[in-house]
């Protein structure tokens, strides 16, 4: 974890601090979307309690926590408890490995008469070499949760939701590892880090082993060598995440709530952060694969820094900091654009009939997204030869 | 002096053998399918461990994400609750049971401690990273085992074809006895 | 290494807050007063009728079963993704396409097949 | 002495061998003593993944990458295996309404 105190105690920090955030980000996604959805409809959504409605959250969250306790007959009570926990995880452990800015450089300092540093602080939870791989095995441990549900409700709906839920689940993981390939194609990496230095700058690439450079303002982004992945991976996504127009397993008419039925109050909100999670980690390998991540357009992190520094009379580790604080939002930013555009498409198209949806997943996605991985790696080796 | 890495893979055995136990152990299958999938995660981390972390990251894909949810889901299917006599019976074959067993783990327990003189034998200079640790791997893969490598290929087609025809079979059992 | 100790940490952190939640979540609400009809699994109103086994289609375990091979193909797929730009450059691209040309052929056609066969037919 | 101790904790390649081997007498007990097919099923993959452990280790305190390709393949048999193995013990269960390894005799072409 470091190798002396200081290191050591700022790491255990981060690891807290990125699941708060995860954490945090549900009642204002959960705002964003009932304002959003009032917005789409017309309506007025939560405008009482505090200004805009914001304190409805907080209201809500009270309201949850003093909820009364049930458990259905028959339900096999450990399962029943563990299902919400068991929810939260994937997305706390996949958030943490995502690099949420360029790392931060703390030059040596003096402190309690002891000299610290230099350190270099990541602004993630824990750096994995293997990032890509990671991410995808832990989220594909949401199953669990939703089975242990749906078996410990001990409830029909709930089971068949539950079975629904994984199934869907299982069919899109097939097309969003294989959209995924292209971007491995491209990059040639599993390191998120090195995945996002090579979209910065202006657009290039190599034809025929001739380089094509773009105008400056065009970003080096994932989306224009694999726009086709970029849409697989999109909507592969939204049914990881069981939002419409992939919600079947919540489909109120059919299944009255899906695996979640039997929960109410704190257990419920579980579930929540957890969906919530799984959109925000979505979001930002969205942002990471095919947006730059935290770089911004025509502004590399180099000189973005280098700029900083001339314009500020901070020291280097100010200048570091400064740095990673501007792209963090860039970030950000682009995290919030794409959380929106979830939240957009579930009020504006309807869902599908669970055939479609499989149909969708097996017949049409999974052959696309083949296909894609065909024409990148024949590109590229067409591309690069002499 | 022990290290954390040490302290990590003793918490990781302890929880792959509890795992382990609870899975041979456990009278209702679905927590045994659980358990198990905790074992196959714990195992993941011992993989990481030995620093290796692209295999670690296939593990949990394929058999936390993919085998252990099959398992799970089939026994969801047929409502399979606690079972009243899960062990085999029989007092004598099963005390020769559990003897084989313990022969068999003293036979390979025996075997480490007499290779006494690489029990306490240094690890060699790490490996590479991770990244190059994958394309070396990646390398072997598709020049010294490209063949074994086909053959994996012709295999899947053939269970994927072989396990939908197998779903597919309605008679081709005895009528039921008793 | 590092990085293992900070999951299973992590995985610890979270697993708590999760217990802690309910825990105190199960103290404060009102203490529940127990009736037969509260303790019913939801059935839309209607009283419970607890059937012996809940008819599920044997497709969920079809479509898990064809996940799973068809997972595996994708895994295989991506150590050759993470080095094929690099033996591009060095020149064999070529053998390593065709590699996994033949792989990914035996992948369509598994997939055809399940197609033409309607094991991915829901109705 | 608390220094020979800390020696034979500090873990090396024997530990994660003697791991291996208790998990892999842990999967064959499973298959010895369960009768119902799917928790034997499960012993195997209990059985294969203490051998992956093997291979991993060896591969690992040897620097020879063979040893994770082999697990590569372990796995992909692995989850064909028990593809094809489930497929069997949903036909034993539609005819009997139980998974007990007993009525595998009944199994024919």
């Amino acid at each position: 974890m470091g190798v002396d105190a200081f290191e050591i105690v700022i790491n255990v920090v981060k690891l807290l601090v990125i699941f708060l955030m995860m954490i945090q980000a549900v009642p204002i996604l959960v705002w964003v979307e009932r304002r959003g959805s009032a917005f789409i409809q017309n309506r007025f959504g939560p405008n009482r309690v505090g200004p805009l409605g914001l304190l409805q959250l907080l209201a809500d969250a009270v309201k949850f926590l003093f909820k009364e306790e049930f458990l259905p007959r028959k339900a096999v009570r450990f399962l029943y408890y563990a299902a919400p926990v068991m929810a939260l995880v994937p997305g706390a452990l996949a958030l943490a490995a995502i690099p949420l800015g360029p790392p931060i450089e703390v030059s040596a300092f003096e402190l309690f008469g002891q000299r610290w540093g230099p350190y270099v602080f990541k602004l993630q939870g824990y750096d994995i070499g293997v990032g890509i791989v990671f991410i995808l095995g832990v989220s594909s441990l949401g199953a669990y949760g939703l089975l242990m549900a749906g078996w410990g409700s001990a409830s029909k709906y709930s089971l068949l939701g539950a079975l629904r839920a994984s199934a869907q689940m299982i069919s899109y993981e097939l097309a969003l590892g294989l959209s995924l390939v292209g971007i491995l194609l491209v990059y040639g990496t599993f390191n998120f880090y090195e995945i996002i230095a090579q979209q910065q700058g202006p657009l290039s690439f190599s034809w025929f082993g001739r380089e094509v450079v773009g105008p400056w303002w065009l970003p080096n982004w994932g989306v224009f060598y694999n726009p086709v992945g970029m849409i697989l991976f999109a909507a592969s996504t939204f049914a990881e995440a069981n939002r419409l127009p992939f919600d079947l397993p919540e489909a109120e008419g059919e299944l009255v709530a899906g695996f979640h039925t039997e929960y109410g109050g704190f257990k419920m909100l579980m579930f929540y952060i957890g969906e919530y999670g799984h959109m925000i980690v979505a979001s930002s390998l969205l942002a990471i694969f095919y947006f730059g991540g935290y770089g911004i357009p025509g502004l590399p992190v180099e000189v973005l820094e280098a700029k900083i520094a001339a314009g500020t009379s901070l020291g280097p580790t100010g200048v570091s900091v400064l740095t990673s604080v501007v792209s963090h939002l860039a970030l950000l930013v682009k995290l919030g654009l794409f959380l929106w555009i979830f939240i957009w498409v579930r009020w504006t198209l309807p869902r599908f009939r669970y055939d479609q949806l499989m149909d969708l997943g097996w017949k049409s996605m999974l052959p696309w997204a083949l296909a894609n991985v065909v024409v990148t790696a024949v590109w590229l080796l067409l591309a690069n030869s002499k | 002096m022990l290290e954390l890495a040490d302290y990590t893979f003793y918490f990781l055995a302890l929880v792959t053998l509890v795992g382990g136990i609870a899975v041979i152990t456990a009278q209702n299958p679905i927590y045994s399918a659980l358990w198990l999938a905790l074992t196959m995660v714990s195992v993941a981390g011992v993989f990481v461990s030995l620093d290796a972390w692209f295999v670690a990251g296939v593990q949990l894909i394929v058999y936390a994400g993919a085998v252990m949810v099959l398992f799970v889901m089939v026994i969801m299917l047929f409502d399979l609750r606690r079972e009243t006599n899960a062990f085999s019976r029989g007092m004598v074959s099963g005390f020769l049971k559990l003897a084989s067993a313990g022969i068999f783990l003293g036979l390979i327990g025996g075997s480490i401690y007499n290779s006494a003189e690489t029990v306490f034998a240094p690890p060699p200079a790490e490996l590479e990273k991770t990244a190059d640790a994958t394309k070396a791997l990646a390398n072997t893969l598709f020049t010294k085992y490209i063949f074994s490598f086909e053959v994996i290929g012709v295999l899947l087609l053939v269970i994927a074809i072989g396990a939908v025809t197998l779903s597919r079979v309605q008679g081709g059992t005895h009528a039921k006895h008793d | 290494m590092n990085a293992l100790f900070a999951v299973i940490l992590l995985a610890i952190i979270v697993v708590t807050f999760g217990a802690l939640l309910l825990v105190v979540s199960g103290m404060l609400g009102p203490k529940r007063q127990p009736s037969p009809v509260k303790d019913m699994p939801y059935e839309s109103g209607l009283p419970g009728q607890e059937t012996k086994d809940t008819k599920v289609s044997v497709k969920f375990y079809l479509t898990a079963i064809l996940f799973i091979i068809f997972d595996i193909e994708i895994v295989f797929m991506y150590p050759w993704a993470v080095t094929y730009l690099d033996s591009v450059k060095a020149g064999t691209g070529g053998y390593l396409l065709g590699a996994m040309g033949i792989f990914i052929a035996l992948f369509v056609i598994g997939l055809i097949w399940e197609i033409k066969s309607k094991a991915l037919e829901w109705d | 002495m608390p220094n020979t101790i800390d020696t034979i904790l500090k873990v090396s390649l024997n530990h994660y061998l003697v791991l291996s081997a208790v998990l892999f007498t842990l999967g064959v007990l499973g298959v010895l003593l369960r009768k119902n097919v799917i928790v034997i099923l499960m012993s195997i993959e209990l059985m294969l993944n203490a051998v992956n452990v093997t291979f991993i280790a060896f591969s690992r305190y040897s620097g020879n990458i063979d040893g994770q390709v082999m697990v590569f393949f372990v796995m992909t048999i692995a989850a064909a295996e028990a593809a094809v193995g489930l497929a069997l013990a949903v036909l034993i269960f539609r005819r009997f309404k139980e998974i007990n390894i007993r009525y595998f005799e009944h199994l024919r072409g």
